[in-house]
């Protein structure tokens, strides 16, 4: 399905929804309360059928974080790419972790790396961090590590 | 990895991965080295498809920077990335065999393996982390020897390749340890979003390689191997075949690596435009996603290794659950997990 | 003058042969004790020497066969295998032996003290009694005693205990689920490893190990009881893989699973007792199946075939007892270095759902042909 | 059953064997000419360098690996020239991704194939790549 296509078919199921086409993939800028509910729709949508979410990552921007979601249909190919938008003091999203089992472990990796609470996720514990981590989110621009071997 | 086992006797009802323990933060390394540096580092995420995640990382780069790779440039890489395949399903295939019980085979592998590692010493320099390839071709030309070694590699590896299924694949007791065990449905892969090998044994189309080709794989004629019965013998019939296939591309491209340059011209110093690249390669355990957000500088601002061994684990849990303790460790072989790539 | 050489080489051979048989030993030794000491001292004489050649033995022979393991496995993976002590590496496993000597034996904190020392021991004791009713070559015999296989598979159960112990006393969840694991299996293959040794009771109508070993002097059991035989053969095989614990039926000591099963937490001497029992005992296991099946030191007779018959009896007995005993063992360690291993279910489902009526079945075919006088 | 006929196959053919005797093979070990070993500086019998100082490697290492100390020469016209004091190497911090050899614009550094880097104290490993007194070579800039 081409950009445009996808496009008036998703502003069907989300008229709240931004386009940004500016990359390779046609990019969606939805409200973090809204993303549980569309990212529900995108996966049982007969014809778009988002069944595979083979990125899940966040981007901090100093002043709010941005959620980004790759998706893609084993179906019919196509690829989109999903943000919201969070606040940097409290980041707070919707697990989609029931819908996509994958964003299980990829919602963990970010909740550790970034501090992002996914609310109504079924086991949020650090998964790469020691447990009993203290102190703040390594991925944050903010984070300086006292060992950092490149800045020698 | 540290993996805790909740068993009811021999049973499994629960697994939990513990993961971290090589975690080295490679995005936030990446986020200050410069386009041209952070590539090396790539090599230390999935050891055993180093060159893979090197070409990932270069394709990334000359997306933004919107770089034509020379022809020459681009099959060397495809070879290379072959061989790669090759080597880390020859590892696979021996540490699987091991962890089932049986020896012999590890060492037999490696036998091959370690032919393909003397090609890579010779025309890379180095064994495992070769950083081979840079943004726009690759780094040295090939050696002289190159291709002769490679075809003579060729010829050893078809005629040892069947001592394989005698050693292994056909062995009963093989076969009854690997069949109907870590079942794993088409839905259920994918939406724990596995790939490679593990996916297309639940018979999910997902070689990147055909859906998305990069560098010289729409030159070259190769099959899709998809398995359907989603078991552990499917995953690892699949691999098996697939060293095949890797064969037959590297049989394609050995005799027609066209003249040139190895290397487009580039700038001393790269400058991603601001925005964001992802490029997905198959590497040998699945798909490796480049998710690079730039802001212009010389320094990605983010970077994102969507690693295919992170995802494929977390399916574990799912195929563990109510089998033996025995079944966990043929589960992992053929999912193939490489502990750095889940870690980065 | 080579004539007369040629003639004299074979003569001394011969000569040298015949003493290396130990043919008599025990009993020149007997007498001479007799005759010189008190009975009382004699036989107090008797049992020291039993009892440092059982010592002696048990040493060597686990020098042996690691030393042989380690061999066989390097050839068989194209390796070259040890070779840096002694010449072609064959000091490896003593020095590695000496290595473990001067190693510190640790208990770890949780465990149960007694029990965790007593284990090896107990292990090691039994491998030694095992050794007790082997005849090891004609007239070479420690205990001749009437009941000699069924002390062999009385004894070589007690074996279970030692691991279970060990499992136990460990206070560690791999020992406790490798010692679990290898009870079940012992326990199990037992069954079927005892039942194939009947078979060649039956046929034989004694328990007396030399008596077997007689019974074989016109042929060996594996050639004269017909196929019946052979398949208790073959099941005793795979079942005294599977009570040594060896691949491809190591379950108790499956190290991608159980990290080193039962013996975990052992160290230094300890372990190398465990080490050692497991090959004494693998030697014990192939010695008895190739005195019941493969006619002890009986030597290869092929009818009436009198020129090779007189041939084969130059080779002395203890040459024929080791050279049976080593292939037998050979086999084991082959199975061992290519087959994977079995997972626990499959491994009592095929005990319990194939051996163990094939062989109850088998016994009964064997009875049937040894009441009918059918084999040769 | 068939791969017992192929392990004992490879169990009486003892030529297949590919066991490197490593330590003992050192004199007939030879290693490819690209094998990224470690970075050292290639003199003359002049006791001459081709490295001008221009910290290109520095730049490209991504790990700090190597330092250049500069001073300033006077040439033999009175001026003042760059050049290296020391090539401070760290091996200990050297991944041997070849991207300072490939940056140096005067080819004065290249890849050893030494590979026995032990050592006791770890001081050791780092390097001074210049030999002591050395000079820049006559034409290279």
């Amino acid at each position: 399905m081409s950009n445009e296509e996808l496009k008036t078919k998703i502003t069907e199921l989300l008229p709240a929804a931004t386009f940004d086409e500016s990359g390779e993939w046609l990019n969606i800028n939805v409200e973090p309360s809204s993303w549980l509910s569309f990212a529900g729709k995108l996966r049982n949508n007969d014809s778009l059928f988002f069944d595979y979410l083979f990125c899940l990552t966040c981007i901090d921007w100093k002043t709010h974080l941005t959620m980004v979601c790759h998706l893609s249909s084993t179906k019919y190919r196509h690829n989109i790419v999903i943000k919201s938008k969070l606040d940097a003091g409290k980041p707070e999203i919707e697990s989609v972790s029931h819908i996509w089992k994958t964003a299980d472990f990829h919602e963990r990796e970010v909740y550790e790396m970034f501090g992002v609470n996914f609310l109504n996720h079924p086991d949020l514990r650090l998964l790469i961090l020691p447990d009993g981590w203290e102190g703040k989110n390594p991925m944050r621009k903010d984070f300086e590590d006292a060992v950092n071997m490149i800045k020698l | 990895m540290h993996l805790v086992i909740t068993l009811n006797g021999e049973t499994i009802k629960k697994v939990e991965p513990h993961l971290g323990f090589i975690h080295r933060s490679i995005e936030k390394m990446c986020e200050s080295l410069t386009y041209r540096q952070f590539i090396y580092v790539t090599s230390r995420m999935d050891y055993l498809s180093a060159h893979i995640n090197n070409q990932a990382c270069a394709l990334c780069v000359e997306k933004g920077m919107q770089i034509e790779v020379p022809e020459r440039a681009q099959v060397i890489r495809t070879i290379m990335a072959e061989l790669t395949r090759i080597a880390s399903h020859e590892l696979w295939w021996g540490a699987m065999a091991m962890d089932i019980g049986a020896f012999t085979p590890f060492f037999h592998a490696f036998r091959e393996r370690e032919k393909i590692n003397d090609i890579m010493e010779e025309t890379c320099g180095a064994r495992l982390t070769m950083n081979y390839m840079v943004p726009g071709g690759v780094m040295i030309d090939l050696h002289p020897d190159f291709q002769r070694k490679v075809k003579e590699f060729i010829t050893l590896f078809k005629l040892k390749i069947h001592e394989y299924d005698e050693l292994v694949t056909g062995n009963i007791i093989f076969r009854n340890r690997m069949k109907d065990v870590g079942f794993l449905s088409k839905e259920d892969a994918i939406s724990y979003g596995c790939s490679g090998p593990a996916a297309r044994g639940s018979g999910v189309s997902c070689d990147i390689r055909k859906l998305y080709p990069y560098d010289a794989y729409n030159k070259v004629q190769f099959e899709e191997v998809i398995e359907t019965a989603g078991d552990s013998l499917a995953r690892y019939m699949i691999r098996i075949k697939e060293m095949n296939q890797s064969v037959h591309i590297i049989e394609q491209l050995i005799d027609n690596i066209p003249e040139g340059d190895f290397q487009a011209k580039t700038k001393a110093v790269l400058k991603l435009p601001k925005g964001e690249f992802y490029t997905r390669v198959e590497t040998a355990r699945g798909e490796l996603g480049v998710y690079i957000v730039s802001e212009g500088a010389t320094t990605p601002y983010r970077i994102k290794f969507r690693s295919p061994g992170f995802s494929n684990l977390s399916a574990l849990d799912h195929m563990a659950r109510g089998s033996k303790l025995g079944d966990l460790v043929a589960m992992m072989g053929t999912l193939d997990l490489v502990i750095p790539d889940i870690d980065r | 003058m080579p004539l007369t050489s040629a003639f004299i080489i074979p003569c001394s051979l011969f000569d040298i042969l015949k003493m290396w048989s130990l043919n008599n030993i025990t009993g020149i030794i007997h007498d001479w004790l007799y005759q010189t000491f008190s009975p009382t001292w004699a036989l107090t004489f008797e049992m020291v020497i039993a009892g440092v050649a059982v010592i002696g033995l048990f040493a060597v022979l686990g020098l042996i066969l690691v030393i042989m393991e380690r061999k066989v496995s390097a050839w068989i993976q194209i390796r070259l295998g040890p070779n840096r002590v002694g010449p072609k590496g064959m000091l490896q496993s003593l020095a590695d032996t000496l290595k473990l000597l001067v190693k510190e034996g640790l208990t770890p904190g949780g465990a149960d003290k007694f029990l965790f020392n007593l284990a090896p021991i107990i292990a090691m004791i039994v491998a030694m009694l095992l050794m007790a009713p082997i005849a090891f070559a004609k007239d070479f015999q420690l205990w001749d005693l009437n009941i000699g296989v069924l002390y062999v598979s009385a004894v070589s159960s007690i074996m279970v205990i030692s691991i279970l112990m060990a499992g136990w006393a460990s206070n560690n969840k791999y020992s406790l689920m490798g010692a679990m694991r290898s009870g079940a299996q012992i326990v199990s293959y037992e069954l079927s490893a005892g039942l194939s040794i009947l078979s060649i009771v039956v046929l034989t109508g004694s328990l007396n190990i030399s008596d077997i070993i007689y019974s074989q002097a016109d042929g060996w059991w594996i050639f004269k009881g017909h196929i019946p035989v052979i398949i208790s053969f073959v099941i005793f095989i795979i079942a005294v893989t599977a009570e040594t614990n060896r691949a491809p039926f190591d379950l108790a000591e499956a190290e991608s699973e159980l990290t080193a099963g039962f013996h975990t937490e052992y160290s230094g001497m300890k372990f190398a007792l465990f080490f050692l029992a497991e090959y004494v005992n693998v030697f014990i296991v192939c010695a008895i199946g190739a005195t019941l099946f493969l006619g002890g030191w009986m030597p290869f007779h092929i009818g009436n075939w009198e020129g090779f018959n007189h041939v084969m009896d130059y080779i002395p007995s203890s040459i024929w007892f080791f050279g049976k005993t080593f292939f037998l063992i050979f086999v084991i360690m082959w199975f061992r270095w290519t087959f994977p291993r079995l997972r626990i279910d499959q491994l009592l489902n095929l005990e319990w759902k194939y051996l163990l009526p094939i062989s109850m079945f088998n016994l009964l075919l064997v009875t049937v042909i040894a009441i009918l006088g059918w084999h040769f | 059953m068939v791969g017992m006929r192929r392990t004992g196959y490879y169990f009486t053919h003892h030529k297949e064997i590919i066991t490197q005797e490593y330590p003992d093979n050192r004199d007939t070990l030879k290693l490819p000419e690209r094998f990224k070993g470690e970075v050292v500086m290639p003199h003359d019998e002049n006791n001459e360098h081709r490295c001008t100082g221009c910290t290109a490697c520095e730049l490209a290492c991504p790990n700090g690996t190597i330092k250049v100390v500069t001073k300033f020469d006077i040439t033999p016209e009175g001026k003042k020239k760059k050049a290296i004091d020391k090539l401070v190497y760290h091996l200990e911090l050297c991944t041997m991704c070849n991207l300072c050899i490939i940056a140096c614009p005067s080819d004065a550094i290249v890849m050893a194939q030494t590979f026995e880097h032990s050592v006791f104290d770890r001081a050791e490993l780092t390097k001074i790549l210049n030999n002591p007194g050395s000079k820049i070579m006559d034409g290279v800039e």
